[in-house]
């Protein structure tokens, strides 16, 4: 060799560099942790729409609702928590992009159970109430090693299910008073589990009493509102889905009230501004979902038009009680 | 007022303040920017062998520029919540990086040696680490790092130009040593990954030039290894 | 409701189609898993390409190499040997998009690794031993549920090490004779994993005494030829790098064995025909390569060429010892 | 022969039978696809309601084209492998859908009834498993199924057209069967969701047209309760 | 001072002018699309069906938002010097292409007339001739009339479920009139061209609409005849 | 001078004479496009039931317009070689093909019958078979017939809306025939493969014409027997 | 005759006129671009220094060609109405900015310095200044300067293959004082910006043929301090 | 028969020799691929600086593979009718270019000169002029000239590598004189355009070349006054 630079290995630039080795293979780690968690809760949110659909034409409506909403609940418990752990004490916007796809299908299908129970849209808070979960430290000390840390979600009775995932409680349970809004831009991940938090305690005074609040620890999944909005618009092509499985299964009611949800979403998304790029796109798909649902709706009337008087009275009662 | 107006009456405020910030962060940025290449601009004066004024100068015209970036990054760091840094990221990252760049330019001119994270928070007025507040981020600092590298061996080229054959080894010995450094890291098939698959050319030109220099007899043999 | 159909659960139909859900949602858990496999392979054998690299300029060649001889062992026992037995009894091409990116990056390391211990291609027949795995059933039973396979790897001398990846051992051992060559094309996964069983026995014959054959399984990752050369191609990418990193290193002798290695390569993939697409466009990145090393060569030449003659000896007595 | 020139030998051996081995699959599946056009063609007699020959006669005559089918399919499981079968798999991936889609057609003309993978399997000459050989794969009978569908929503129409008023309300039934079977799977998404999700679309139609008979009083209300 | 940098030296305040004057535009085009949203959400109405108001006093609604959309194009008028405006063209064209069909769309549910460019004109506030001053370009007009024709197809839709059968005949005849209208047009291979290929979509769901009264006898022979 | 130069030097009229045929060619292409747009547009008349002139005199009028087409082929022919047609051809395959279609569509209207290649080629002043000179190549023709189905699917809708319930049972046996003609060819993976697979809309479409005029009790059963 | 056909009556001549002078001006631009090739051949001598004619020989031969360049021009400027300058502007931006850097070459051949907007403008037959009519856009001045760097690194290298060692030291002087004329200017992110940004590579060019001269004694340090 | 039906029947015909013929074409041109790989691979060999075997030899040794080629071109113009070289042309289009582009090389190897079309046509065994038949058309001629500069550029420096400092200026004369060739042509906006844009890049990598010569006195100024 004609000038070999003979590197001194305990240099301080090659000290340096060895801390940041650590440091991009910690970050790189954790990356594709979360990553393996998005993608499993991908897969479960798309099993939990199919089953969802099933709704559509079946006297057991009832019965798949409280099944999903346990699948839901196993869900958060298994991959959001262990997600929100990794999350814990990190910019969230740091590994978003590692975590948005199970995101959004995660909240395609709340939104979509939601309707399906309530007849209206999730909203962000209650969404972001499921995913933010109280943990007690098994000593009673701070100690963030997620090994320690555990789910009292197997204690009964001590803390409320509700705390680990509270949004498939009944509406009543979940609206905030107003005093509690915030809002949604001033917010930040610390508040809203502070937030979350008080939600469980004084929702339920009986499960605070039992409790020590200074040994509750609350870790969450954030949910940014674009992430949301984007699970929203793609919840509405399921809705298209169903209106259409509706018809199959005839029942002439269905599309209408469809229709009339879609449309509010859809004027609601072209008012808005400053729409960001990912969600225009979706808003395409949107009019389209929309239209074939009015062409629905436009099919029913035409054909309706043509019952003769005498049967009018006949279709109608049994079209009621689809 | 329907829920469903109301979520999206929230998220419309949502889109908007995120708009206004943005803007606010974009001028900020733009002023930033202003300053990167007024300090690059005075930097060039080093590959001008014939100007006279020397690089303590040239450094010391350079740093007095920076107190106007500390007072942006100052502004930038209020806007920022605290876990949102990684969501307005991409505005600043380029001139970030241009800045460490030209921070770690000033400090090697001076001491010869790698600027640290801490001195280039301090030179740009902004925290090492990301508890602390707005931060320096790791990729930028590597990145502007790598930046450094191709300044040099271009410099290492205009000094022999300009007369001057010591420095083009010691430079040579700096490189050889971030490139032993960058080699300690496992990247991701990234935009640093890329910029690293370039430090290779810029290690192999100095050691060109030392080479011409050596077998020129215009450096002796104790001074490389020293 | 007009006309519902009323859909008996217990209709032949719905029977087939619960059998048809049990069928897809097995293989599209077992592509997942196989995935997220892959990317464990992927991550590791990336970084063992990177630890590879600092050879060049070190003094520490060896134990870098016996380090990466060491991650590699491990990285087969820990990812491959769960991947092989994900793959028994399978079609290997119904999962091969699952698990192509993590294979293809990992023949790209074994070739980067062999090229610098031996300067040569590591074979696809050493590659394919390396990566097929012996396995005892506890019981000495066959049994394929693969809890109650035990790798016995951990066994101390009774099963040599080489049997569970032996491609790292001197090349002199994998020399196969010349009979057990197969063509191949005409190999399968099965007469190879009892060729390599075969082998594992026969090259130590005191570990075959104290086995009973019988009792002995054979898993593999099957490593299509196609994947290979992908692989070959990749290792061209990083023989490029090490050549001008050795010029950096004031190593004039390395870009010159490179760059004959690297025409070899490209001279004989430029020969092939019916060359399938992927392997097409890494070929342009080939010639690249190649061209910024015969440049770097040229430069050497054209530098080398002002050397005052008293300085000659000089400069080749120190360039030899590189 | 030095070793790198070896391995490429044997690679450029490897793909050459690869190339011959698939331009002789190309070549059955070219036959396949001539069967397939052939029994499509007869099969579409079943819309025209002015001919006079019935379902059992077009099925009849269907079915005589399959023993060419059957000897292809031979021809093809001989050439596979047995652990390849879904390395070449995109060849043949399409015929045979069409063909299930036929096969599913005559069975449900004759019976009514929705064909088995093994009823499928022994009319192509295949097997059903995986492990026994050359075999149908699920997506491949899953598809032909819903190609079924669309063909049936057609047939409905036109079965009214030529006055026949029972069959679009067993047709219904039918394909109401067929939706709650496959609402019961977890599709990815791949061609067979997308396809999936045109199946409520034929649903639909049927619905339409029993409905249209309903309200002319031209089905007993008995008919739809059966 | 060397001639190279004199040269250089004024340049900086032309491209700071032109820098300035895009965000200037920029600023009132948001202001415009602003604007459009909420007379498009207001115009949306007449789909729904189930909701009481008449399109006449949606329009009405609608247009008093359009003073702010004058104001907006004179504050326009003013910054673009008569010789750039197609300098600056495409900040603002695709706003104004949106607003004309608003107003056409306005016009239409009023008078079921196809609006002017002198109207259009005068609704946003602008010129209709180049020479003038700033102006409605021919194919922005253009533009802004095709996108009315697949909102009215959607019209006559949705008219129809809301029990309004006589709606979807004036549609059609007016989207054939459009249709037969460019169809006279040369157009060449540009934006305009492609959007016209989608037209005839419209004029088939229109015809398609009227096929489907006509048959069910809902619309008599003499309300087509008109 | 140099070989090279030697060897380049009559290059350029080669190239030149190749840049102006082709920029003739695409004038006479344009006036082609000129004459197939008004043809069509006169023949669109037929979809409006309101109009009173009857299909004969729609024909004759987009008759008179061929001479033209023919004059513009004629100086085609002069200026491309023989040996050079498919050289040049995809400048007017295109036109050629919509020419196609409207001389399917006139012959249609008139005799209810496919147009044969002869009558095209008569109709559009060129060749037959290619040995005889500038001609119609088949697949341009195929195309051009299955371009016609689209339109004649509409004109079934459009006919009962003017109140022929006829009219559309012919239609639909047409198409039934074209689909069967086209069925029995074994065409590649082309355009005209894929054109094809949309012909099966255009069947069900009519089919569902049929369907709706039958449901309704509005033709007959002897007239479908026809 | 209906008020939508009134409406689209005139359109028609509108867009025909635009055409044609679309046309018209592709055919100008078409020799400008003839003109351009010539003139560029012409200076490509200067890199042969195997050929005996000198600089100012071969700048001499390359003005004589510009003559046709203004009258081409001048008719361009009368066809095109002054405020739509910017509406055709694209047809002519290229060749305009390599015409721009031709007159660059030129004058940077026969004096040493920079061409001003004047210059070229005179030379090229066009006024500097918007307002004054038909004129060069800053732009496309910039631009084709920024093409001129790297011609001239080329240069450097050609003209030490012939021999000319001063002429590097002179060209890397020039092209420094550009790229700090060009560092002065804030450009936005557009076409400019990014030639700008390979402007550093003309630059190191430079820089590299002067060390290469440098380290081997080719040239003397007064020369340099010059 | 219906007449429909009785238009089809002798289409099929016509697809399957068009189908059949381009299955030939395919085999023929599939050897001509082998044949141009085995040449290219064996005149590869120019680059390996240490293998003993001269250019002379090489060439030889290609050449003799050319009767194989002159074979398969005669099969090919046997098949092709004169008139239909154009329809099936993009089938041999891309391997005859690369033929030529060997012929080419192995002509200059031999002679450090152009071959001329006559040349390469006598090589492949076909006529020069499109009216004699088979034919090589001039679009790829040039294209596989374009294609040995590239290879030459590549060549110039592995000649250096092996000791041969003369070559590269051989090589860097014969390019410039093929760039002047081309620049005289004034090619369409095309393949071939685009692939003469990057001749500029082979120029400008051989002058690279023989300015480092020039510089380190390793060619003498009368070698390159030659
Ligand atoms: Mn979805
Ligand atoms: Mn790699």
């Amino acid at each position: 060799k004609t000038s070999m630079v003979n590197v001194d290995v305990n240099s301080a630039v090659i000290e340096a560099f060895q801390g940041f080795q650590v440091e991009l293979d910690t970050r790189n780690d954790t990356y594709e942790r979360i990553v393996k968690l998005s993608r499993d809760i991908t897969i479960e949110s798309k099993r939990l729409i199919f089953l969802l659909h099933r709704v559509t034409g079946s006297d057991d409506r009832d019965s798949i609702l409280t099944d999903a909403a346990a699948r839901m609940l196993e869900l958060r418990t298994s991959k959001f928590l262990p997600l929100a752990k990794e999350l814990k004490g990190q910019d969230p916007y740091q590994f978003l992009r590692a975590f948005s796809p199970g995101l959004q299908e995660y909240i395609e299908s709340v939104t979509f159970y939601h309707y399906l129970a309530d007849n209206q849209l999730a909203s962000l808070d209650s969404i972001q109430t499921g995913l933010t979960f109280t943990l007690q430290d098994s000593n009673g000390n701070q100690n963030d090693l997620p090994k320690n840390l555990q789910v009292k979600n197997s204690a009964p009775r001590k803390l409320p299910d509700e705390c680990i995932g509270n949004s498939d409680v009944p509406p009543s349970l979940k609206t905030l008073s107003d005093e509690n809004k915030q809002d949604i831009q001033n917010r930040d991940v610390a508040s809203e589990e502070c937030l979350q938090g008080q939600n469980c305690t004084t929702d339920k005074a009986v499960a605070a009493e039992t409790f020590d609040c200074e040994s509750l620890q609350t870790v969450s999944v954030p949910v940014p509102p674009t992430e949301y909005m984007l699970g929203v618009a793609d919840f509405t092509g399921e809705l298209m889905k169903m209106a259409i499985n509706s018809v199959g299964s005839g029942d002439l009611r269905t599309p209408r009230i469809v229709a009339e949800m879609m449309r509010t979403i859809h004027d609601a998304f072209a008012s808005i501004g400053n729409i960001p790029r990912e969600l225009r796109h979706k808003l395409r798909v949107l009019r389209q979902s929309l239209q074939k649902v009015e062409t629905a709706c436009y099919t029913m009337k035409v054909r309706g038009s043509e019952i003769p008087s005498h049967m009018l009275a006949d279709v109608f009662s049994t079209a009621g009680t689809g | 007022m329907s829920s469903t107006a109301e979520i999206f009456n929230n998220f419309q405020d949502y889109l908007n303040a995120d708009y206004d910030l943005r803007e606010e962060i974009r001028a900020v940025v733009r002023d930033l920017e202003q300053s990167a290449r007024e300090i690059q601009t005075t930097l060039q004066a080093i590959h001008q062998p014939s100007k006279s004024t020397g690089y303590e100068e040239i450094c010391q015209s350079a740093l007095s520029m920076f107190s106007k970036v500390k007072e942006n990054y100052a502004v930038l760091a209020t806007k920022i919540p605290s876990n949102q840094y990684y969501r307005y990221n991409d505005h600043w990252k380029f001139v970030t990086q241009r800045l460490i760049y030209l921070c770690a330019l000033i400090v090697y001119l001076r001491d010869e040696s790698l600027v640290s994270r801490e001195t280039v928070a301090s030179m740009l007025g902004v925290k090492t680490n990301r508890e602390d507040g707005f931060h320096i981020d790791l990729d930028d600092y590597l990145m502007g790092v790598l930046n450094l590298t191709s300044e040099l061996s271009r410099l290492a080229m205009n000094a022999v130009t300009a007369g001057d054959y010591s420095r083009p080894l010691r430079i040579s010995h700096f490189i050889g040593e971030l490139d032993a450094g960058f080699r300690l890291l496992n990247l991701k098939n990234d935009a640093l990954r890329k910029r690293f698959d370039g430090l290779k050319y810029d290690v192999k030109r100095c050691e060109e030039v030392v080479y011409d220099l050596t077998i020129r007899g215009l450096v002796g043999r104790e001074e490389k290894a020293e």
